[in-house]
Parts: structure tokens; C-alpha cells; sequence
């Protein structure tokens, strides 16, 4: 049993890294911005869209790829909240929520006539052998995609934390008008901001190259659970973010294996609505003190 | 705001009068379909466009209509008419339970929260078989019919049967949300939704009203749900899931959240839009995203501003002042 | 210095301003005093830039500042200590400060000023390191201050310093104020607090619903007592 | 007021949009189609368009049918219920074709099925599985695809009998066609003395199958019977052979497609799949569909593109054989119905249920489906 427990708890790590990367990305534009994000799960999907182009299509090496899929997505968010967010902000939640519906049909439906209905995989240069450690199956890809969450994580930190950027976006996201009080282009930290969480979907749909295969139908699910995530982390919570999204998928894998499948996705949300009766702060949030 | 009245009374009579004049059974689909979709959408709107909060689980609401009509009928044996008042009440019931315990929360958390409920419900529904049948569903759910003294008066064998069900449910609709938003009760809760901190200083319980608004609404989308069982004839796990949340967010939206009007529209204009769409093809969807977010962005309080934002600029008749909505 | 010529401002359809005109000059401390809504706030919000008038003009050392944005007010010189403290909560009490030097580049003219906040202000030196939302409200306060002379303004402007503090409190603050302007900074102060204004001040413009009503010496207006029974209800 | 004239106005120009008509054209025969062709199973839903297509140009290329050039008249249902009705509703009603194919699932053919009885038009699916759509016998609707009984009744005896496989997993997508298929197989393997371990239910669009895969592998059964389509089926081949599964794996659904061996690469060595088409396919008509597909197309069809290529060569014959293009004498030929399919000589029963097919079961190597078991497929009901 112990063997099997191990093994579901590893599964976990490896979903809950995809997660855990949605969610840092949701925490951003939902958590910060307030934007309800209905095209976060299409940016994910994009990222791995750009990333067969680049890496099957044009051949371009995987590494190098990624990179360039990052600076693209951070690009396309940029554009994305300068035309499409920008101009609805301070209106009702429904007028941003409805903008990112209409742009993650207009999306999902463009990427399937360009990238085809069929699904794919990625060139990722991992072995398919599976590595095997006691008990416990890993694959090199599956490694990857941990390691990979790991340090888009701690970069994230670094920068949230260190930078001036990091330092001028929490300054908005907490006192908006002190902000810009201080001298700080509230307006460009929105974009960037809205841009930083784009990518960071899109590093997460490399990844889903890499490991699975990249598929437009995987988008709606992966919206769901990542705006599932940020609950569980806090809202605002970045760092909760990420713990939420491991948390979830260790949880999903157990509930899995030793309970059932078929109601595995009813765990997320259930834990949402617990969550938000209890503690609305989220999981790892001390209650906060205002 | 009774300037609303007279258009109302002149759409509802040329909306009488639509049979008489188009027969085709294709064109009474679609408007039998324009009129569902104006029962669902103005149940939506009476939560988010008058108490302003953001309901994602309210296509749960239409789901326990459509399964209570589906089982009560196939399942119990029970009258279409009769599952057609328990529907309503079932849903009702789930948005009394739903809504006392999300109500108190606000905004963004309420958003997330609604969502879970349905998903959570959905999943149940796919997963249940022995209750739900899962995943296929029921089909073969019977059509109404009109029996007097044991002889069949109305068989419902044509469209324009269904049609005017259909048009009798929006005005029962429409007549039920416009007492309640004229109605004391109306016109705290749009004080709520302007100012909740106000409302509550001149004595407002904000929650009250949230839950009738709320209630009221569940109540609606599960008639539709109703409609939609008898209608198509089959009902399976999908009218719990996001497509028809989204439809409905789209309708009231486009057609403009907030108004008795707003949703009408929207419900015509979607459905005739992604229809007429058709001769695009597989890039149907894209263009009708990209028509949605330009819809969005130019006019972000629904196509019922149109006429405020000719008339600023002088294009429409009718003096230069903005409207009330 | 500042020069506010005719200058209308609204929220939506409300009118905020209508039609305020008012000069700073170079090392003064002016008050503007007036009840509550008459559009103090309003005037420094069009000032920083938070707000955009739809008439008039703003001048800030002959250069219009009317059209630009908050960030390059700042730069320009213009500090606005904001209503309500809205210090950054969940921000050490040194971030805080750090970051009202977020325009500047000179790192060791930076690293100075925040020497002479933290030893003017010895509370928050104690608590440099604590998340500023643990601050009582003077203490707040007190940081809201330091925070604006962070950015080394020439003009600094207040808003309602002392609501909310203990008599002792805004003895401190009127202190502080009163440093500050020795140190050549001009001060714009917007106050409920007539009497403490007015004493600090040595010019005040007392508003009303949106327009000058009275302007003047305010050592003239503190003994005008008709006067600012009219005008301040007290 | 004036709002509501705008409503009032976009009604009426509505109305005048729509009720303009179809244009009855005379020179070609129109047959509807009904397919997912956006959303998530736009992927097979286009496969089998491509077959429908190829069979009309065949059929066109040699004078198409009473003189007349056949047509396709292609309409989005997305698989749902209501979506599918409303295209339904416009082929049978504005555009008056006289016969209609779809709609790839199963809810949404359940759906459609009052349409076509309410307008007297004869409905064909060459896809939707679900037993229940023929249980009851229509007059209307025609099923040109084996059902999920019909599967599991001519694998099962295979898998049991010949291959000895006796304790059973099963690992299924969790909707209409994975529940249904993993019932049919359930039943009948219990019938026969097989043994149900467990069952697995698994989102259709879901990516990491490990949990599952784990519990199967500490289970470990003779045989685990997948049902899921290329996506999950690619992905559940290569992980299970990641996690160093010994069971032996038996997919249902379009497993001996290139796209699925492709995507599952060497994973695929070694697994089983029972197809009701499999290019491979010995026969003329079969080598004939393999050669004129791969020329249009590019690629070798898969069981959803020969569906649709079948379904129109009936629906193409009774139509030669009614005479006349019009629904009721179609449906009255379509019940005599005797096609030669590039996969079997296909005919319909009492319940309109075709049988026929030759089914396979393949083992795929190296990216070739090899046949090594066949059966023909018999009608449930006669």
C-alpha cells in the first residue's frame, strides 16, 4: 500500500507543478487585478501552440524555444490587456469577465483552425524511459516539468520580492492611488502585471507539450482548476498559490487512487466551497488582521 | 421608466401576431429558441443585473429544471404541467440554499463560489447513473398537451403550439421581474447595487433582498429549464455546464444587464447572430469571439445604450441628455 | 510656484470644482481650509494628477502640469501626503519609505534622506522592519509623512494630517510641519482643523462648494469670527 | 422608449432575414450533415466529413446519382443536444434535404432523432454508439455504425476465449460512449464468466493518467480495457508503459488511426485495439477507400472517415434505388440497404441497425495495425 501511496503522492507533485504555475499566473490577473480571467486556460494552451511551431515546425531547439515562447506570450499579454482590459477598467466584474469569454472562444477556435484539430507532441529532448526510484516511476519529462514549476516559482519570488518592478507592483496592488503617488505607472504595472501572468500560463503549456500533448480541448478544464487553485491559495496570495496548486494535485492523486476516479474533479471544487466559508483568505493566510 | 410600457405592449402584440404572418417551421424554431433563451437570460439578469452580483452557477438552476421535468415526466410518470410548477420550485429551493450561503459573500469570492456549486452539481449528475442515467441522459421526454374532459384539445404537434408557451412564459417573465423592480423591494436592491454601504445606513438589509432577487431567478431559469426538456426532447448532463452559462452572460451583456429590455435583445441578436454566422464555417466561433469582445469594449453597458450614445452625438431624434438605465 | 487658473473638476456628472484659482509661492506654507465637500481634496487631486480638470489650468514653476500624469508630477517635484494615510500595509515601514523615493535615481542621496526620515521620526527607525499595517494610526501617520518628503519635493501637500490623532499627536504633527517648511519645502495644507491651520499658515483660501470663497493673511482670518462661522460652521 | 425601438427594429430585420427561404435547387441532391466541426471533437467530427466528401466526389466522378450531382450540405452541431437540433432544424426545414447524416454523439443524436421523425426525413448516424438509440424500433433513424453491444459481443468471446484473458480493468472516459461502452463489455464478459476488477473514469481532455494507471498496475489484471479516443488513448498508451504496466491493453475507439500511432509512438507496440476499420484491411473496396483517401487527404483514414464514407455510399444507393430524391421513398430503400463497405457487406435489420462488418482485432506494430482476430458483426436483434 505504501509503495502505491508513494507513487500517487509523486503523480501529485507532477499535476500539481501544472497547477501550481496556472494558478501563480491566475493569482496575478485575477488575485491582483481582479480580472474574472476566462482565457487563462488558452493562454496556457497558446503556449504550447507557439511552442510546436517553433520547436516542430521551424526545428528550433526546445530550450531556446521556451524562451522564445515566453517573450511572446509576455508580448501577447501586454497587447491583450492594453486593448482589451485597459479600457474596461473600473467597470463591473461582468465587462472584463465577458471580454476574456468572447477572447478565449475567438482563441480557442483560431488555434484549432491554425494548429489543426488533431492533437500533438512536442519535440521536448527527454527520453521516454522511465527513471525508476524504489518504487516510484518517474520519466525525465515528468522531472522536467517539476523543476521547471520550481523555477518559474522562485524566479516569480525574486521578483515579486527584489525588484523595483516587484516592489512598484506590490505598491499597487495594495494602495493603488499611493502608488501613483509615489510616482509609479500604475497603468504599466496593470499591463505587466497582466503580461507576467500570461507567460507564466504559457510556460505551463510548454510543459504540456513536453510531457503530454497539446491539445485546444484541454483549456476549458485547465481555467476551472486554476481559478479552483487561487482560492484554495488566497486570492492575493502568491506563495499560497503555488502550495495551493501542489496541494490540489497530491489531492486529486489520493483521492484518485484510493477512492474514485469519476468524482476526482469534484475535490477542487468542493474544496472551494469549503474554503470560502471557512477561510476566505485561503489556506495559508493568516486571517488578516485589518 | 413606465416609457418601457407601450414599446413593450406594441413588441408583445407584433410577437402575437408572428405566426400568423411567418409560417416555416426552421424561422419559429429559432424564435421559439429566442424565447427561451429570453426566460433564461432574464432570470440571470434579475441576479446580476440588479443586485449586480456575478452568478456562474446559475445554469445549475436551468440543470434541476431541465432533470426535474425529465424525471418527473419519464421517471414518476407525473404530468408535464405539474413538473412544469415543481421545476420552477425545485429550483428555487436549490437557489434558496445556495443563496443563503453565498450571499453573504461578495464579489470576486461569489463568483468562484457559484461556479463551484454548479460544477460540483454537474459532476454529481455525470457520475450518479443510477438516479441521473449519467452521462446519455434522457431522452424521449414527452410533449405537452392540453387535455379537457379526456379529450386532447392541444397536442402540441407543431412549433406554433410551442411557441406561444414560450412567449407566455417571457411574459410571465418579464411581468414578474418588472413588479420586482418597481417594486420597494426593486428599488432597494439598485441601491444596493449602486452603493451597498448606503443601502445599509438607511436601514437596507441587503441580504434580504439579494435572496429574493436570487431566488426569484433560480425560479425562472428552472421553468426554462422545463421549456427546454419538453422543447428538444432530451436532456443530458450538458445543460449544467458552461455553454449555457456563457450563452446567458453573452445575452445579458450584449442586450445590456440591468434593463427589462437588455436580455430580449440579447437573446435575439445572439442567437439570430450565431446562426447567420453559419456561412462562416469552422472560423464561425472565432468570428463570433471577436464580435463579442468589439461588442464588450464599444458598448460596455449592452446594445439598449445604443440609442443614448447616437443621441450624444446628435444622430438619433431626441434631446442631447443621457438616459436612464 | 503653483498657480491654479480657473480650474473645473467633476466626478461622473457631480461637479467637484467649479472654477478654483489659487497660487503657491516659493517657500510658503498656505492653508486651505473649508467644510466638508467643499472640494479641498479635490484641489490637490487635480494637482497630483490623480485627477484630470476639464477646464482651467494648472502651473507648476510656469510649466502646465494639468495634462500630465501623476508619475511625471512627481518628478517635477510636487510630493501629495494623500488623505486617509494609504500607506502600503503589507510593505515594511522601510519599503514604505523606499518607495516614496521610487522616482529617484541617486542612491546615496536616497540613502540620506531615509537616514533623516528615520532619525526624525525615531518610531519608525524602531520599526523599519515591521510590516507597516501593524502601525497605530499615529504611527501611520507619521510614515504617510516621511513617505512623501521621500521623493525630496520642492512643494509637499497635505491632506488632513491630524484626523484622527490625539491632541498630543497633532501637536507632533504640527511640528513636524512646521520643520519641514524651515527646511525651504512649500507646503500646501488642506485641514479640517481650522485653528491649527491657520496658525501654521501664513496665507489660507477657504473654499465652498467647489469655488473660492475667502482668501487672505490668515492671522486676518482666524479673528474674522462672522467669517468662518459662515463658511467652516464653527 | 427609443430602446426598445431598437429591439423592435433588429426583430424585424431579423425576421426578414430569416424568413427569406431556402433557394430549391433542382440540379444537384443536397445531403445534410450534421458533425462537431469547432469545439473539443472537432478532430473526428472533421475525419469523418472527409469520408463523406470523398464519397461524393467518387460518386460524382462516375455521374453521381439519377443524373444529379450529390452535395453536402455541412452544418456545426458541436455535439450538443441543442445545437445539433437547430442545425437539424435548418437542414430539413430552410434547406429541404431529403436526407440527413449525423450527429456524431450519441445525446446529440437522441436529440435530433424527434426532428427527423416530426419532419419525415430520414436521419443516419455512421458514428453514434449508444445501444439505446435503437432499442425502441424507429421509422425514421438509421444506425450505420456497429452499437456498443455489438462491440463488446464480438471482442469479448475473442479476448476471453481465444486470448484467455480473464480478470478484466477497465479504464474509460467518463461520458455517454465510455460509460456505455464499458456496460456492453461488462455484461457480456460477465455472461461468459470473466471477471470485473474495477472500473476507472477519467475526463475526456484530462492529460495525466498516472493515478489510474498505478491503481491498475498494483491491481494488475490480465487485460485493461481502455475507451477513450486519440488524445486520452495516446496519452494512456505511452504512460502506461512509462509506469512499466504488464497487462495486456485493449482500446476501443479510433485506435489503428496514424494520428494515434503517431502520437503514441513505440508505446503503441504491443497493444490491442478492436476496430470495426482498420486500413489495413484486406479487400478491393477497402484498398480502393485507402488509395483514393491517402490522395486527397494525405493520410491514411481512420474508423471515423470510413463511417462517413460508408454512410453516404448507402444513403447514395437508396437513393438510386428509391428513384427520386424524396425522404419517404429514400427511407422506404434505405431499409433494403446492401452495401459493399470498404469493411463488410452492410445491411439493416428490424430496428434499422446495420450489421455486417467484418470486426478486427489488431495488435499494433511499428506503426501498422496488424489484423489477428475477425469477426462479423451481428444484429443484436434478428
Amino acid at each position: 500500500m505504501l509503495d502505491v501511496a508513494l507513487q500517487f503522492l509523486v503523480n501529485g507533485l507532477v499535476t500539481g507543478s501544472f497547477y501550481a504555475l496556472m494558478a501563480l499566473g491566475l493569482a496575478m490577473i485575477f488575485g491582483l487585478m481582479e480580472v474574472v480571467n476566462f482565457a487563462h486556460g488558452e493562454f496556457f494552451v497558446m503556449g504550447g501552440v507557439v511552442a510546436y511551431a517553433f520547436c516542430n515546425v521551424l526545428g528550433v531547439d526546445f530550450y531556446l524555444t521556451i524562451v522564445i515562447v515566453v517573450a511572446l506570450m509576455f508580448a501577447f499579454g501586454a497587447a491583450t490587456d492594453y486593448l482589451l482590459i485597459r479600457p474596461l477598467r473600473g467597470q463591473h466584474l461582468l465587462s472584463t469577465a465577458l471580454v476574456t469569454i468572447g477572447l478565449s472562444i475567438f482563441l480557442i477556435n483560431t488555434m484549432l483552425l491554425t494548429f489543426g484539430t488533431s492533437p500533438q507532441g512536442l519535440d521536448a529532448p527527454f527520453s521516454r524511459k522511465p527513471i525508476i526510484i524504489g518504487e516510484i516511476v518517474i520519466t525525465e519529462g515528468r522531472l522536467f516539468a517539476i523543476v521547471v514549476g520550481a523555477v518559474a516559482i522562485v524566479a516569480t519570488h525574486i521578483l515579486i520580492q527584489k525588484t523595483r518592478l516587484g516592489r512598484a507592483m506590490r505598491a499597487t496592488f495594495q494602495q493603488k492611488e499611493a502608488a501613483a503617488l509615489v510616482g509609479v505607472n500604475v497603468e504599466r504595472v496593470y499591463t505587466l502585471t497582466f503580461a507576467l501572468g500570461t507567460a507564466m500560463a504559457a510556460i505551463a503549456g510548454v510543459l504540456l507539450g513536453a510531457v503530454f500533448v497539446i491539445h485546444p480541448s484541454t483549456a476549458e478544464l485547465a481555467t476551472l482548476k486554476a481559478f479552483v487553485v487561487v482560492i484554495l491559495g488566497g486570492m492575493t496570495n502568491l506563495p499560497g498559490a503555488v502550495a495551493g496548486g501542489l496541494l490540489l494535485g497530491v489531492v486529486e492523486s489520493l483521492w484518485g487512487g484510493f477512492v474514485s476516479t469519476g468524482y476526482m474533479d469534484v475535490i477542487g471544487f468542493a474544496l472551494v466551497i469549503f474554503i470560502l466559508l471557512f477561510r476566505p483568505y485561503g489556506l495559508f493566510a493568516p486571517r488578516p488582521g485589518r | 421608466m413606465s416609457s418601457q410600457r407601450l414599446p413593450l405592449l406594441a413588441l408583445l402584440a407584433a410577437a402575437i401576431a408572428l405566426p400568423l404572418v411567418f409560417r416555416g417551421e426552421y424561422f419559429m424554431h429559432l424564435m421559439i429558441m429566442v424565447l427561451f433563451y429570453t426566460v433564461l437570460a432574464s432570470s440571470l439578469n434579475i441576479v446580476t443585473g440588479y443586485i449586480g452580483q456575478l452568478s456562474l452557477g446559475h445554469a445549475a438552476f436551468f440543470g434541476i429544471g431541465c432533470y426535474a421535468a425529465a424525471m418527473l415526466t419519464l421517471d414518476a410518470g407525473w404530468s408535464v404541467w405539474t413538473a412544469m410548477i415543481i421545476a420552477g420550485l425545485a429550483a428555487a429551493v436549490a437557489g434558496f440554499v445556495i443563496g443563503y450561503i453565498t450571499l453573504r459573500l461578495d464579489g470576486h469570492y461569489f463568483v468562484l463560489i457559484t461556479l463551484a456549486f454548479a460544477e460540483v452539481l454537474r459532476l454529481v449528475v455525470i457520475n450518479w447513473e443510477e438516479v441521473t442515467r449519467g452521462p446519455l441522459g434522457f431522452p424521449n421526454i414527452p410533449r405537452p398537451s392540453i387535455v379537457l374532459g379526456g379529450e386532447v384539445m392541444v397536442d402540441f404537434s407543431s412549433k406554433t403550439h410551442f411557441y406561444y408557451v414560450a412567449l407566455v412564459l417571457v411574459v410571465i417573465t418579464l411581468w414578474a421581474k418588472h413588479r420586482f423592480v418597481y417594486s420597494a423591494m426593486g428599488r432597494a436592491s439598485v441601491a444596493i447595487r449602486e452603493n451597498p454601504r448606503l443601502a445599509q445606513s438607511v436601514g437596507i438589509d441587503p441580504f434580504y433582498y439579494s435572496m429574493v432577487a436570487f431566488v426569484l431567478g433560480a425560479f425562472f431559469a428552472g421553468l426554462s429549464g422545463w421549456f427546454y426538456a419538453h422543447y428538444i426532447s432530451y436532456v443530458g448532463p450538458d445543460v449544467y455546464g458552461f455553454g449555457f452559462m456563457v450563452t446567458m452572460l453573452i445575452m445579458i451583456a450584449v442586450g445590456g444587464r440591468g434593463t427589462i429590455v437588455g436580455p430580449v435583445i440579447g437573446a435575439a441578436i445572439i442567437t439570430i447572430v450565431v446562426e447567420e454566422l453559419r456561412f462562416a464555417r469552422e472560423i464561425r466561433l472565432s468570428l463570433f469571439g471577436l464580435l463579442l469582445m468589439l461588442s464588450i469594449l464599444f458598448f460596455p453597458r449592452g446594445l439598449v445604450s445604443v440609442p443614448d450614445l447616437l443621441r450624444r452625438r446628435g444622430w438619433w431624434p431626441g434631446a442631447g441628455k443621457t438616459g436612464t438605465a | 510656484m503653483l498657480v491654479l487658473d480657473n480650474v473645473h473638476a467633476r466626478y461622473g456628472s457631480v461637479n467637484a470644482l467649479s472654477g478654483v484659482s489659487m497660487t503657491v509661492e516659493p517657500g510658503e506654507l498656505v492653508a486651505l481650509v473649508g467644510a466638508n465637500g467643499a472640494g479641498k481634496s479635490t484641489v490637490l487631486r487635480t494637482v497630483s494628477g490623480l485627477m484630470r480638470p476639464h477646464l482651467g489650468t494648472i502651473t507648476f514653476n510656469k510649466a502646465r502640469i494639468d495634462r500630465q500624469s501623476a508619475s511625471e508630477i512627481v518628478k517635477l517635484g510636487i510630493a501629495h501626503c494623500p488623505e486617509e494615510r494609504k500607506i502600503w500595509p503589507q510593505m515594511t515601514v522601510e519599503e514604505n519609505l523606499e518607495m516614496g523615493a521610487y522616482l529617484r535615481r541617486d542612491k546615496a542621496g536616497i540613502a540620506a534622506t531615509l537616514a533623516k526620515m528615520l532619525d526624525r521620526f525615531p518610531r519608525l527607525h524602531e520599526r523599519r522592519r515591521q510590516m507597516a499595517g501593524t502601525l497605530s494610526g499615529g504611527e501611520q501617520q507619521m510614515l504617510a509623512i516621511a513617505r512623501a518628503l521621500m521623493s525630496a519635493p520642492q512643494l509637499v501637500m497635505f491632506d488632513e494630517p491630524s484626523l484622527g490623532l490625539s491632541p498630543i499627536l497633532v501637536q507632533e504633527v504640527v511640528a513636524i510641519i512646521r520643520d519641514i517648511y524651515k527646511d525651504g519645502v512649500t507646503v500646501l495644507l488642506v485641514e479640517q482643523n481650522v485653528n491649527m491651520a491657520l496658525r501654521l499658515a501664513s496665507r489660507a483660501y477657504v473654499l465652498e462648494t467647489g469655488r473660492v470663497a475667502v482668501s487672505g493673511d490668515s492671522r486676518d482670518l482666524l479673528k474674522d469670527d462672522s467669517l468662518l462661522k459662515a463658511y467652516l460652521g464653527g | 422608449m427609443t430602446k426598445t425601438m431598437t429591439g423592435l427594429a433588429t426583430a424585424v430585420a431579423a425576421v426578414a432575414v430569416l424568413a427569406g427561404g431556402a433557394l430549391a435547387q433542382t440540379d444537384t441532391i443536397r445531403i445534410g450533415v450534421i458533425k462537431p466541426i469547432t469545439g473539443p471533437l472537432a478532430f473526428d467530427g472533421n475525419n469523418s466529413v472527409n469520408g463523406a466528401k470523398l464519397a461524393v466526389d467518387e460518386i460524382n466522378a462516375k455521374g453521381g446519382v439519377l443524373g444529379k450531382k450529390l452535395e453536402l450540405v455541412v452544418e456545426d452541431g458541436q455535439c450538443k443536444p441543442a445545437d445539433s437540433v437547430t442545425a437539424a432544424e435548418k437542414l430539413m426545414v430552410r434547406d429541404k434535404v431529403p436526407v440527413v447524416m449525423g450527429a456524431f454523439c450519441s445525446g446529440a443524436t437522441l436529440a435530433v432523432m424527434p426532428v427527423a421523425e416530426r419532419n419525415k426525413v430520414p436521419l443516419i448516424t455512421g458514428v453514434s454508439s449508444s445501444p439505446k438509440l435503437t432499442e425502441a424500433k424507429q421509422s425514421w433513424f438509421f444506425r450505420n455504425a456497429e452499437s456498443e453491444l455489438m462491440t463488446a459481443q464480438a471482442f469479448a468471446a475473442i479476448l476471453y476465449e481465444k486470448m484467455g484473458l480473464k480478470n478484466i480493468y477497465y479504464l474509460a472516459v467518463n461520458d455517454d460512449w465510455g460509460r456505455g461502452t464499458v456496460g456492453a463489455f461488462k455484461e457480456t464478459f460477465e455472461k461468459i464468466g470473466a471477471k470485473t476488477m474495477s472500473i476507472e473514469y477519467v475526463d475526456r481532455t484530462a492529460n495525466d493518467f498516472y493515478t489510474p494507471l498505478t491503481k491498475i498496475r498494483a491491481a494488475n489484471p490480465d487485460v485493461v480495457i481502455v475507451v477513450a479516443e486519440t488524445q486520452a488513448g495516446s496519452i494512456i498508451t505511452k504512460q502506461a508503459r512509462e509506469l512499466g504496466l504488464k497487462s495486456k491493453i485493449f482500446g476501443v475507439g479510433a485506435w489503428a488511426t496514424p494520428t494515434f500511432m503517431n502520437l503514441a509512438g513505440d508505446a503503441a507496440n504491443g497493444v490491442f485495439a478492436g476496430v470495426v476499420y482498420a486500413s489495413t484491411a484486406t479487400g478491393d473496396a477497402n484498398k480502393m477507400f485507402v488509395d483514393n483517401f491517402k490522395k486527397v487527404f494525405n493520410t491514411d483514414p481512420g474508423k471515423y472517415s470510413a463511417g462517413g464514407y460508408t454512410t453516404i455510399n448507402v444513403i447514395a444507393q437508396a437513393i438510386a434505388r428509391a428513384g427520386a430524391a424524396e425522404p419517404d421513398k429514400i427511407r422506404e430503400a434505405l431499409t433494403k440497404t446492401d452495401v459493399q463497405a470498404p469493411n463488410g457487406r452492410i445491411k439493416f435489420d428490424s430496428h434499422h441497425q446495420a450489421y455486417g462488418w467484418e470486426l478486427v482485432l489488431v495488435e499494433l506494430k511499428d506503426k501498422v495495425p496488424h489484423i489477428r482476430a475477425t469477426g462479423v458483426a451481428k444484429s443484436p436483434y434478428d
